[in-house]
């Protein structure tokens, strides 16, 4: 912890850059965790298991078949630049991420059209959805209100003022942009008077996001104390640092599945009976070694803590099982070799590779590792043919809400990233289809559970295991809360503040 | 003179459209799918399809090289997927950083080495002769980036001498820009604080991109003052009884500066590659690491800006070594 | 004035000692020229940098000889003390004017500090501005035309033939009592070599200057010396005047040598040349080193090496044909 | 019928320049030279360094394409020959180099060097090949011993009798000679110029006999001609040329010359300055910037014609055509 | 010349005269007798390496090293650690009897990956240096002795590629093609070759100029005789110096392109990429990254001592 001028600045070190924080693009761990402290949702993600607290809004009204939903809002937000929050921000800002269809927009662009949104009053805005959508509220916390005034008046060629919020804010979040050196440092200052005021006293004066590309030198700044926080560090790194004095480290279990996602259209991997035999030879408890146990296995497609999970017969080690499904396959020896593809330079990943490359001799198949760039992969896996027989994919649900999950496995999530092993089962489809129009969590529930069963039983990926979030923190960092549906190394600055 | 620059510059220019044909058709042989990166993890097709026209990656071949070459003219270096900036933007952010570290790390090479060259090649055989030859020939063997780590285990965590990356402090602000090189910034704003933080900063890494051009330096400039000063001008420099110190300080190192000065240029380019390593080891924020972090993403329009940018800073150095050899040597013609 | 004795010089080389002087005496006298001939490889160049000292000292080593001039042994003096000779008392011109001078200066700084440096040693120092001036005195006495602005050009801009004379004007600057001009033409063209040749003969009869001229060229050292005194590998075999060593050589060497050479002004009707070729020197022959080449060889030569003796007066020999080089235990 | 037949030979060098690397001046190495050799003759070519010498020697061989003018060997033009004509020509003609040291390829024993156009015309090869070269060492008075060395382990004189040697492994009727000598001390060039009249005559060779050092073509050779920027000044037999020289470039050339003897050393004349540049000949006479004796405008001007001085000696000057 | 090759000389010249040459030799003697220079020469070359104890420390590096590549899986003790073999059980043990150098974080067997490794980093760098010679040299050598505008096109290409840093271009090409061996060899090989014809270029321009050039021109070789028989042997030094000392060169940088992630690929034990992802251990598991660096050292170090020595004995002029 650092003063300046008696002011406190905590120091947060992460690796990954925050080069464009438009809340209306494409957004990631830095990014998002930037966003959520110069933006308001109407609602936020708080908490573990994972709860949409009212932020902007005061609470929300929906019509029985989860298809037009009222939201109040509060009256005293007010923007940085002192205009209030209204429901007009609220629609403009929607509505830009919509029309840009970049960023969060995929959430919502099935269900609503721009058109669609009211405003009732002044703090009160009604969205009428094109077909019934049960999570809709869920969703919500993705979209941040931007004062659309600010931003048109920087607008230019009729790029929604696109330019100039990739390096600025027009947010009504508790803290305003400070110094923003690309590629070194982004600072956050604190909203002295922010409009739903601070949970301590003791808050941050400013937060500064400083980039540390190398784990080496992560570790030695949160040790000699020049950093607060430390990010995205291996399991064996954070359980090091827990050695360390006046550092503390915390584990919580998360909702980010590793799967190995398999080709099910071509190749080998379109025979089920390969794909059992791959997920009865894996070993899953060496697996959970390699991030030094801070993991569960997974034991449905769902995560367990996800809404709507049940525990499904999942796949364990069983070599006499895998054997029997190779012969069943007609390579009882196997003799082929298949490609693993993962992001090169992702440690966790390539550990994981290792791993297959062990476990799979057992059965016969060898096993061929191809680290791509990310642009690379997702390139690869967007097409049947060239969609490889193993893919490394984590996944976090981006809601709290088993559609999005669920959605993973239906036909339009085909090519995109998680979608890789172009899984296809006309029941399960329609089954989600039908859940995510659906209100009552009763009727629900029974389906997902179906889900689930069939997904498991089709094994379109090797469900592996799930992470838990680590942070490292000085010891005197307190407020700090966890919660699984933020990206993985994310952490809310709000809440923090200085104890002893 | 002037014609033999403007010769130059042109060849620059010519060897540098040629290098940009060079990388950008072997960028477009890329796999990769860099609008689907840039869209996000959940983008639809449709999503894809918005990013990639913006990019105009759905253009043929011809035509986007066309664009490119169109762009170039006025400045336009396309823009990052990653980054989603300008590239131009981009380099005038990092570039700066990667030159004043190798521009550091140069002269600090060029006062120790040259000074060492000729007292190895004054006191051959002796200790300290012994001494650079090892440095020098193991300067050249040692991997950077494993020195860069070692440095930085010994300097920077265990004895605390220096900070561990970075180019500032994070509490420092940045002087007011007028070189862009933090050092001098720091200096003309008079404020000594910044430079010293400054200096601390960049003395770890420059001592490693330094090392290799350091042997080598000492290396070229041994070798040559043994050469020259077994040459018959030195010889009849001393029947005339000219003193030593000015045979080997004027007469002898003046002629052997001129290969030295060769090695120096190449050693520069040099350089300006090694900063892709030693800007990742020490989060040096310059082009370097901008280049090593685009590759990484497949995003190949600031590959080839920052190609480009190292290319061409890379070809005026040289230029300008060769204007120095006129200095240096007067049977060098211009033409 | 410039007397050797004895002087033997050995070079160490990983192959073993080269034995290149082995016991080379030669003397002048004020005034005097002396031409020292032989063949290349035979130790004439290394003869006259040993008098400056300015052997390389490892390998070069220097095992027994004295080198007086003007009655003090050069060989015992300190670097400083030489360096004070160098180019005042003795100055040395070179045979390639194309290496032997510095090829990123300009003329005018190399002959400037040359000449600072010996004002300074006469004890009446000029400046920079002098300096210039003598040195385009200097380059006028040497011939070279519009010194004024040629004085600013580099070594490359001269030709062959002048290059030579901004040598000699270098060595002159300190106004030096001998000069050693170790084949000072032999790089030039003849029409050349004629007119550097007189320019010396001029300079010498001016200036009163004493001159060790080295050259293969027997030619050139009739031209310009009185005495000549013939090395082979090592050895100085014949010293004598020059018409001596022309019209009657006594060792075999001397005789085979001037055999061999062709003449200008007569059709020669044959040559004789000597056949074989200089030994080596790090394994030489025991007794006369010309032994093995030599058509008027003994069985005493093979074994016993001959003394340089004066056989008759101005005139020493070393050969075994003459019994007086025989040393006393033989 | 003579064996070469040389007729205005011109070879001109392009000096390249500037951005697009045109041709922006020439060196003029030979101008418009014309000699005739006779079989058995030993021709001998005099000049100072840059004169031409080397230059005209490679345009007759053709190892240069002549600008201009006409080569006859034994009645045959070599000027229009290319490929496979031209190298049968090279069998009749050889050439000796200059400096031994680099004539011979240091990567290649003896054998090899001195069998290279055995192997090249004649397939020659195994023991054939080690028999004729051992033959041609023998020739030239090294032995057997000498066959599987390396250049770098003979001295001078030996690896110019190794250049001779493959000069002579064609048994050629002519020899160019490019100052066979003039990197050997006075002892081996008197050996080897030896050697060479008695090859000559053992071989019956035509020589064409290139040097600087003037007494030693007056040993070797029978008629000589005497260059001067890239122009033939004067040509003659040999005793008539050295005893009564017609050129003053000729004379001074003679006279610069020191001699051994101690009492011919009378008093000689002095050419002043330097030989011009070829890339800036002067216009007239090439000799008219050094000459001490020269007439007038007409030097400057014009171009001396070649007239006749004695028996079979001619000279270009304008002072030997008043003489007429 | 030496002592020792000066009494062979002699005692040679004695045998050849006592024996008749007609005398049908045995093919041995003969044999001996005309390679009798070629081998003085060449002790005479082992003498001079023999004398320089750095040079004689390269080629001992070198040697083990080779070694290590030809029978690298017989002497280690765990030689399926380097195909994908993991013991998560014995992660991260700090050096001792069983393994020398510790283990990574997989427990695979760090000695046996940096012996292992010896091949593969053998193998790029002898791959890159064969390609960039196999490209150069012919280029080269056209551009020194043929010339023209052909000629003048090669060296302005090489040019080009000369004034590029290589190692940016080579990270733009293999930034483009993906990461990977293969990509990188490509990519390095790029950057090299220019360097070879550089170097043949200017040596074949020497080389042309020396008077056995035209001696073999005239006696009538033809252009392919030249160029393979007087120019490539008399190149061949300088291209054997210059290989020797790319060796170690390309071998770092086809690690650095490796510890930039974008070189060889797990489970490969490249060393640059052990060092890569030792480095996330540092310090406490210093082993991880510090023995495959210090392997790197060490052949660098012995490829260059080598070419240092070789250049003093081969090619004494060129120096530095
Ligand atoms: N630095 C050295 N190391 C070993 N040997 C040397 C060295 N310098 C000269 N020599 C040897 O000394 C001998 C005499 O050399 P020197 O230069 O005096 O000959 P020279 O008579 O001047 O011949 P030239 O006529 O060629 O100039 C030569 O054989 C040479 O090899
Ligand atoms: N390949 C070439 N290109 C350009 N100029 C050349 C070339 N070869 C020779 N010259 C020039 O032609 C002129 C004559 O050269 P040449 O070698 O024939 O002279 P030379 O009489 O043999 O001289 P030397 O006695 O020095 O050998 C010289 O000025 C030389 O610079
Ligand atoms: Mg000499
Ligand atoms: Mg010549």
């Amino acid at each position: 912890l650092q003063r300046v001028d008696g002011k406190m600045v905590m120091v947060i070190g992460g690796r990954q850059p925050a080069p464009d924080i438009d809340p209306s693009h494409k957004t990631d761990y830095s990014r998002r965790m930037i966003q959520q402290a110069f933006y308001d949702g109407l609602f936020k993600y708080v908490g573990n298991p994972a709860k949409v607290e009212p932020w902007l809004a005061t609470g929300y009204e929906a019509s029985p078949d989860a298809r037009i939903w009222t939201i109040k809002m509060v009256k005293n937000a007010k923007f940085h630049n002192g205009d209030p929050v209204t429901a007009e921000a609220v629609k403009w800002s929607i509505e830009r991420t919509l029309k840009l269809n970049k960023g969060p927009s995929w959430m919502l662009s099935d269900v609503l059209d721009p058109k669609n949104i009211t405003v009732v009053d002044d703090y009160t805005i009604k969205f009428e959805l094109k077909t019934p959508y049960a999570p809709f509220i869920s969703v919500l916390p993705w979209f941040y209100v931007m004062n659309p005034k600010q931003v048109m008046a920087h607008a230019k060629d009729g790029d929604y003022g696109q330019a100039w919020l990739k390096e600025n804010e027009a947010g009504s979040g508790p803290f305003t942009k400070g110094r923003w050196q690309h590629g070194v440092l982004y600072e956050m200052k604190a909203v002295a008077d922010y409009w739903k005021g601070w949970p301590s006293p003791k808050h941050p004066d400013s937060v500064i996001f400083k980039l540390i590309r190398e784990t080496n030198s992560l570790k030695i700044g949160l040790q000699k104390g020049q950093l607060d926080i430390a990010l995205a560090l291996s399991a064996d790194d954070f359980d090091l640092l827990k050695s360390y004095k006046g550092v503390k480290v915390t584990s919580d279990p998360g909702v980010t599945t590793l799967g190995l996602k398999m080709n099910t259209q071509k190749g080998y991997t379109k025979d089920i009976n390969i794909r059992k035999a791959i997920c009865y030879a894996v070993d899953y408890e060496s697996m959970l070694k390699t991030v030094n146990g801070k993991a569960v296995l997974e034991d449905s497609p769902f995560p367990i803590g996800l809404k709507g999970h049940v525990a499904t017969k999942a796949y364990r080690q069983d070599l006499a099982k895998a054997k029997e499904y190779m012969k069943k396959a007609g390579y009882p020896d196997g003799g082929f070799e298949l490609e693993y593809v993962y992001v090169q330079g992702l440690d966790s990943e390539k550990n994981i590779g290792l791993l297959l490359i062990d476990n799979l001799a057992k059965i016969g198949i060898k096993v061929k590792m191809v680290p791509l760039t990310w642009p690379s992969m997702t390139a690869r896996g967007s097409k049947v043919e060239t969609s490889p027989a193993l893919m490394a994919i984590f996944a976090t649900p981006k809601f709290n809400d088993p559609d999005a999950v669920a959605y993973q496995y239906y036909k339009k999530s085909w090519g995109r990233y998680y979608g890789s092993s172009f899984y296809e089962n006309k029941e399960v489809w329609k089954l989600i289809e039908e859940a995510r129009s659906i209100s009552d969590w009763g009727k629900r529930a029974p389906m997902y559970k179906k889900i689930q069963e069939m997904i498991m039983a089709d094994a379109p990926e090797v469900f592996c295991m799930q992470l838990d979030r680590q942070f490292a923190l000085r010891d005197y960092v307190k407020g700090f809360t966890f919660c699984p549906v933020r990206f993985t190394a994310e952490v809310d600055i709000y809440p923090l503040y200085v104890g002893k | 003179m002037k014609q033999y620059i403007i010769k130059r510059l042109l060849l620059i220019f010519l060897t540098m459209l040629g290098l940009v044909t060079i990388t950008f058709m072997v960028a477009r042989v890329a796999p990769g799918d860099p609008a689907r990166a840039a869209a996000g993890e959940d983008a639809t097709q449709e999503m894809v399809e918005t990013l990639r026209e913006e990019f105009g990656l759905n253009e043929p071949l011809y035509v986007q090289y066309g664009q490119y070459m169109k762009g170039l003219f006025t400045g336009d270096l396309g823009k990052s997927i990653r980054t989603q900036h300008l590239v131009s933007k981009d380099l005038g952010r990092y570039f700066p950083a990667t030159l004043e570290l190798t521009v550091f790390s140069l002269i600090m090479a060029i006062i120790f080495a040259i000074p060492l060259g000729v007292i190895c090649a004054v006191k051959k055989d002796s200790l300290i002769d012994h001494l650079a030859r090892v440095m020098s020939v193991s300067g050249l063997a040692v991997p950077m980036f494993w020195l860069g780590l070692m440095l930085q285990l010994v300097f920077a965590l265990n004895l605390d001498l220096f900070p561990t990356g970075g180019r500032l402090g994070m509490l420092t602000e940045p002087p007011p820009a007028v070189t862009h090189f933090y050092l001098i910034d720091s200096l003309l704003a008079g404020q000594w604080d910044t430079f010293k933080d400054a200096l601390s900063h960049i003395i770890l890494p420059a001592v490693v991109l330094s090392f290799p051009a350091l042997a080598s330096i000492i290396r070229v400039n041994r070798a040559d003052m043994l050469e020259v000063l077994k040459r018959d001008y030195i010889t009849s420099a001393r029947a005339h009884g000219i003193s030593r110190a000015r045979i080997v300080g004027q007469y002898a190192l003046k002629n052997a500066m001129i290969p030295t000065t060769t090695m120096i240029g190449l050693r520069f380019g040099w350089m300006l590659g090694g900063t892709i390593l030693v800007e990742t080891v020490f989060d040096w924020p310059g082009l370097g690491q901008y280049a090593v972090q685009s590759a990484v993403y497949s995003d190949f329009q600031p590959i080839m800006g920052a190609t480009l940018a190292i290319g061409i800073s890379f070809m005026v150095t040289n230029l300008i070594i060769d204007l120095l050899y006129g200095f240096l040597d007067p049977r060098v013609r211009y033409e | 004035m410039l007397e050797i004795k004895d002087l033997a010089l050995h070079f160490d080389t990983f192959e073993g000692t080269a034995k290149v002087l082995d016991g080379v005496s030669l003397s002048l006298t004020h005034g005097d020229t002396l031409g020292v001939v032989g063949e290349t490889g035979c130790g004439k160049s290394i003869t006259s940098k040993a008098v400056l000292g300015l052997l390389p000292v490892p390998p070069a080593r220097i095992p027994r000889g004295e080198i007086f001039f003007k009655g003090d042994d050069l060989l015992k003096k300190s670097p400083k003390e030489i360096s004070k000779v160098r180019g005042t008392k003795i100055a040395m011109i070179f045979q390639d004017p194309m290496t032997y001078l510095n090829p990123v200066f300009s003329i005018e700084k190399q002959m400037t500090d040359v000449i600072i440096r010996h004002s300074r040693q006469n004890g009446s120092p000029l400046n920079k501005k002098q300096a210039i001036e003598k040195a385009v005195e200097l380059l006028k006495a040497v011939q070279i035309p519009s010194p004024d602005q040629r004085i600013r050009e580099y070594p490359h801009e001269f030709s062959g033939g002048m290059r030579q004379r901004v040598l000699i004007a270098m060595a002159l600057s300190g106004e030096p009592e001998l000069l050693i001009a170790d084949e000072p033409t032999t790089a030039l063209d003849v029409t050349i070599q004629a007119q550097i040749l007189r320019l010396l003969r001029d300079l010498v009869n001016r200036l009163n200057l004493s001159i060790l001229l080295i050259s293969h060229d027997l030619g050139v050292v009739a031209k310009l010396c009185h005495r000549v005194a013939v090395m082979y590998a090592g050895n100085v075999v014949e010293t004598s005047t020059i018409d001596r060593i022309f019209t009657a050589p006594l060792h075999p060497y001397s005789q085979g040598l001037l055999r061999s050479i062709p003449r200008l002004k007569k059709r020669e009707d044959s040559l004789e040349g000597i056949a074989g070729s200089i030994p080596s020197f790090i394994n030489p022959p025991k007794g006369c080193r010309f032994a093995p080449r030599c058509p008027k060889v003994m069985d005493i030569c093979g074994n016993v090496k001959p003394i340089l003796t004066e056989v008759e007066p101005g005139h020493s020999l070393a050969c075994h044909l003459f019994p007086a080089c025989r040393p006393a235990d033989a | 019928m003579s064996i070469l037949e040389v007729k205005d030979l011109s070879m001109h060098f392009p000096v390249r320049g500037g951005l697009l690397q045109r041709v922006t001046k020439e060196v003029k190495a030979v101008r418009k030279v014309s000699f005739n050799l006779e079989p058995g003759d030993s021709y001998g070519v005099v000049g100072e360094s840059g004169s031409g010498k080397t230059t005209l020697a490679r345009s007759v061989l053709r190892l240069l394409t002549p600008t201009s003018g006409k080569v006859h060997f034994q009645g045959k033009n070599l000027a229009g020959l290319e490929g496979e004509e031209l190298r049968q020509m090279r069998r009749h003609m050889q050439m000796v180099f200059q400096d031994p040291h680099s004539s011979l390829n240091p990567r290649k024993t003896i054998l090899k060097n001195i069998g290279e156009p055995l192997v090249i015309f004649d397939r020659m090869k195994g023991k054939a090949l080690a028999e004729r070269v051992q033959e041609l060492l023998e020739l030239v008075g090294l032995g057997r011993e000498h066959m599987y060395r390396f250049p770098h382990e003979l001295s001078g004189g030996q690896k110019q009798r190794v250049g001779i040697a493959r000069a002579l492994a064609l048994r050629p009727k002519l020899l160019m000679l490019d100052e066979p000598t003039s990197a050997l001390d006075v002892s081996v060039q008197a050996l080897t110029l030896n050697l060479l009249e008695e090859l000559q005559e053992k071989l019956s060779l035509t020589y064409l006999f290139i040097s600087h050092n003037l007494a030693v073509i007056r040993y070797v050779c029978d008629r000589v001609a005497v260059m001067y920027l890239g122009q033939i000044v004067e040509e003659g037999p040999v005793d008539s040329l050295f005893d009564s020289p017609a050129h003053p470039y000729t004379k001074f050339l003679l006279s610069a010359v020191p001699s051994p003897e101690p009492q011919t050393n009378t008093e000689e004349q002095i050419l002043e300055g330097d030989i011009p540049s070829p890339l800036n000949l002067p216009t007239g006479c090439s000799f008219h910037t050094r000459c001490p004796v020269k007439i007038g405008r007409i030097c400057e001007t014009e171009e001396p014609v070649t007239t006749l001085v004695g028996e079979g000696h001619t000279a270009a000057c304008h002072l030997c055509r008043g003489d007429q | 010349m030496n002592k020792k090759t000066q009494q062979m000389t002699g005692k040679n010249t004695q045998n050849t005269e006592a024996q008749p040459q007609e005398n049908p030799q045995s093919s041995w003697a003969r044999w001996k007798e005309e390679k009798e220079s070629s081998i003085r020469n060449m002790k005479l070359s082992w003498y001079l390496f023999r004398k320089s104890p750095t040079s004689m420390l390269g080629a001992v590096i070198v040697g083990i090293f080779l070694i290590m590549a030809m029978i690298g899986p017989m002497i280690v003790p765990f030689p399926e650690d380097a195909t994908g073999t993991v013991h998560i059980e014995r992660k991260l043990t700090a050096p001792n009897s069983t393994h020398l150098f510790g283990t990574d974080e997989l427990g695979r067997d760090i000695y046996t990956r940096v012996v292992l490794g010896t091949r593969i980093s053998l193998q790029i760098g002898l791959i890159i240096i064969l390609v960039a010679m196999g490209i150069g040299v012919p280029l080269g050598v056209t551009a020194g002795y043929l010339g023209g505008p052909f000629g003048e096109l090669i060296m302005r290409i090489t040019d080009m590629f000369l004034s590029i840093p290589g190692r940016i271009f080579a990270l733009a090409v293999v930034g483009a093609m993906g990461p990977g061996m293969t990509n990188c060899m490509i990519a390095l090989s790029i950057v090299w070759w220019p360097g070879y014809v550089r170097l043949v270029q200017g040596r074949t321009l020497a080389v042309r100029e020396e008077s056995f050039i035209e001696a073999a021109r005239s006696v009538g070789a033809k252009k392919w005789r030249i160029i393979f028989n007087h120019i490539l042997p008399n190149c061949s030094s300088v291209i054997i110096v210059k290989a020797s000392m790319d060796m170690g060169m390309a071998i770092l940088a086809a690690a650095g392109l490796g510890f930039i992630g974008l070189g060889a690929q797990p489970p490969m034990p490249e060393w640059g990429v052990m060092i890569s992802e030792g480095r996330n251990f540092l310090p406490e598991w210093w082993w991880y990254a510090t023995f495959p660096g210090l392997a790197i050292f060490t052949t660098v170090l012995g490829f260059n001592l080598l070419g240092d020595g070789l250049r003093d004995i081969l090619d004494p002029q060129s120096r530095g």
